[in-house]
């Protein structure tokens, strides 16, 4: 099926957000899910033999097309713009949220040890993080947890990808 | 001068006490409390004489150490038979210590991945397919729904809108559900509408639905004869 | 020069616009046109005959990644199942009648300062809205309120979970 190929393949490239599985098989109305996934790790195998400029990754639940890593400065130097990157307070923000989730900001303040309303208001505007709702105790505190964004910026198929905390405690034995 | 650069990059006290544990090389697990109470109590001295903004947590954590540091000072109590030992009054601190630390370097292996618009890109642009113009739209969550009414009810000068009623919220349930069973059963008792209501806060809120509901003169109540049932209908038919 | 492939490739893939030749030769800073020039024929030829989802073109004095002509339903299909998202209008209007309910039109108005007859009939239309009733004053104004809908879009329990303006000012500093 030489066309499903570049359908598949057009509408990864096409997608705004990585696009799921789900969603291919749902486009393309079709019920043979394997015949989708061959393609799909096809396509996987034939861009990292390429090697070309972009390969596809899989990320987020979904896949897409993506630069290679080695690539990143001469993109830089195409887009002018110094790596954004997140603040330290940031990183270890979301480091808490994305083990402890659904954490209210009193749980975050208490790992830190500081006060986090500025970082937790940056992230949720970068729709890193979101309010889930509030925890059934006094106070009804609001709940975060972390967004498909947040994988899909930090390169996650999903959030069991992540190392265990248990990992970074053997580091400090 | 370094010193000073070092000194605004910590993250919160437990960060400075960590780094002060790692630079006197220090178990952490037996931390000499007195010496690193002093050297903790100095960086705050010079943070303060730099005009750095010292974070309340700051005080907080320098009250818990000379806490920690007095009791470590007082002699043993006699254990008495079958008396449990005395724990040891740096344990919780060691405990937070470790969580962040284990949390801080989360946080490393975190920015250590390979970044989206940092390491990697995705496509730059969006392919044109052809489809009628609309207007853009825009993923929305719970955040961009109240910095939407923040941004509204902040350019009003009227103080009175900024302020949003939780008990209104309650309330606007408790109307929601009434206006649903109206909406099936045209009309009811008053007493039906309470009867699964045990809470007294709900019930303060079904009077306080059907009151605001009868003031917008949304629903009528009519009673048939004093001390009668009291009926609650549509004021107006859809 | 493979990898001079890989970074011309990179470089169009992630560009905002079509990219051009000047530019390319700009950010890799070389002198010699020609190789670039050899590269991008090389690279589009490679596209033609793979005949897959896309294809290399020059268009508007640059070069650009597009999908195949041919591919235009089914990119439809896939624009078509986009999550249903809100005009920041009709997002505006939500959130006054979340905050405001039961609310009429007119005072809907008087907040937003703008005429809101479109929004509420889109967010009618999305069942995130619903007319509760008529209000009994003269020209009985039609009354508004969130719907069952509104809650599950927002994951709240009920309309008492919405974060306060106070707890959201928390979050700035």
């Amino acid at each position: 099926m030489e066309d499903l190929r570049s359908i598949v393949e057009a509408l990864i490239f096409a997608s705004e957000a990585p696009l799921s599985l789900d969603k291919i098989v749902d486009i393309i109305g079709m019920t043979d899910r394997e015949a989708i996934v061959d393609i799909l790790k096809a396509l996987e195998e034939e861009y990292a033999n390429r090697n070309g400029g972009f390969h596809l990754s899989e990320v987020a639940g979904g896949y897409q097309f993506r630069t290679r890593a080695d690539m990143a400065s001469w993109l830089r130097k195409l887009k002018g713009i110094k790596p954004p990157g997140l603040s330290q307070a940031a990183l270890e923000t979301l480091a808490v949220v994305a083990y402890r989730q659904p954490v209210t900001r009193q749980e975050i303040e208490k790992v830190r040890g500081v006060d986090v309303s500025g970082a937790l208001r940056g992230l949720l505007e970068k729709k890193l993080l979101r309010m889930l709702g509030r925890k059934n105790v006094p106070g009804k505190p609001i709940i975060y947890g972390t967004t498909k964004r947040f994988l899909e910026v930090f390169n996650l198929k999903d959030l069991a990808e992540l190392p265990t905390l248990r990992e970074f405690q053997e580091l400090q034995e | 001068m370094s010193y000073a650069i070092k000194l605004d990059i910590f993250e919160g006290p437990l960060d400075l006490l960590l780094y002060l544990i790692k630079k006197n090389e220090v178990d952490i697990y037996n931390i000499p409390i007195a010496i690193i109470t002093e050297q903790y109590l100095n960086h705050m001295e010079i943070m303060r004489s730099m005009n750095l903004d010292l974070a309340g947590e700051y005080l907080v954590l320098a009250a818990t150490l000379l806490n920690i540091k007095s009791k470590m000072l007082l002699p043993p109590e006699e254990k008495e038979e079958g008396e449990e030992e005395q724990p040891d009054p740096r344990a919780e601190l060691v405990r937070q210590l470790l969580e962040y630390q284990t949390f801080k370097e989360a946080a490393f292996n975190l920015g250590q991945r390979t970044l989206l618009e940092r390491d990697v890109f995705k496509r730059g642009i969006v392919p044109e397919v052809k489809t009628e113009p609309e207007e853009e739209l825009i993923e929305v969550d719970l955040f961009q729904l109240v910095e939407a009414f923040r941004e509204i009810v902040s350019g009003l000068k009227d103080e009175d809108l900024m302020e949003i009623d939780t008990e209104k919220m309650s309330l606007s349930d408790r109307i929601h559900e009434i206006m649903e069973r109206l909406s099936v059963e045209k009309s009811m008792h008053f007493r039906d509408l309470l009867a699964d209501v045990h809470d007294r806060r709900m019930i303060i809120y079904t009077l306080l639905a059907i009151l605001e509901l009868m003031k917008m003169r949304i629903v009528k109540a009519y009673q048939t004869h004093a001390f009668g049932p009291i009926r609650i209908f549509l004021a107006v038919e859809e």
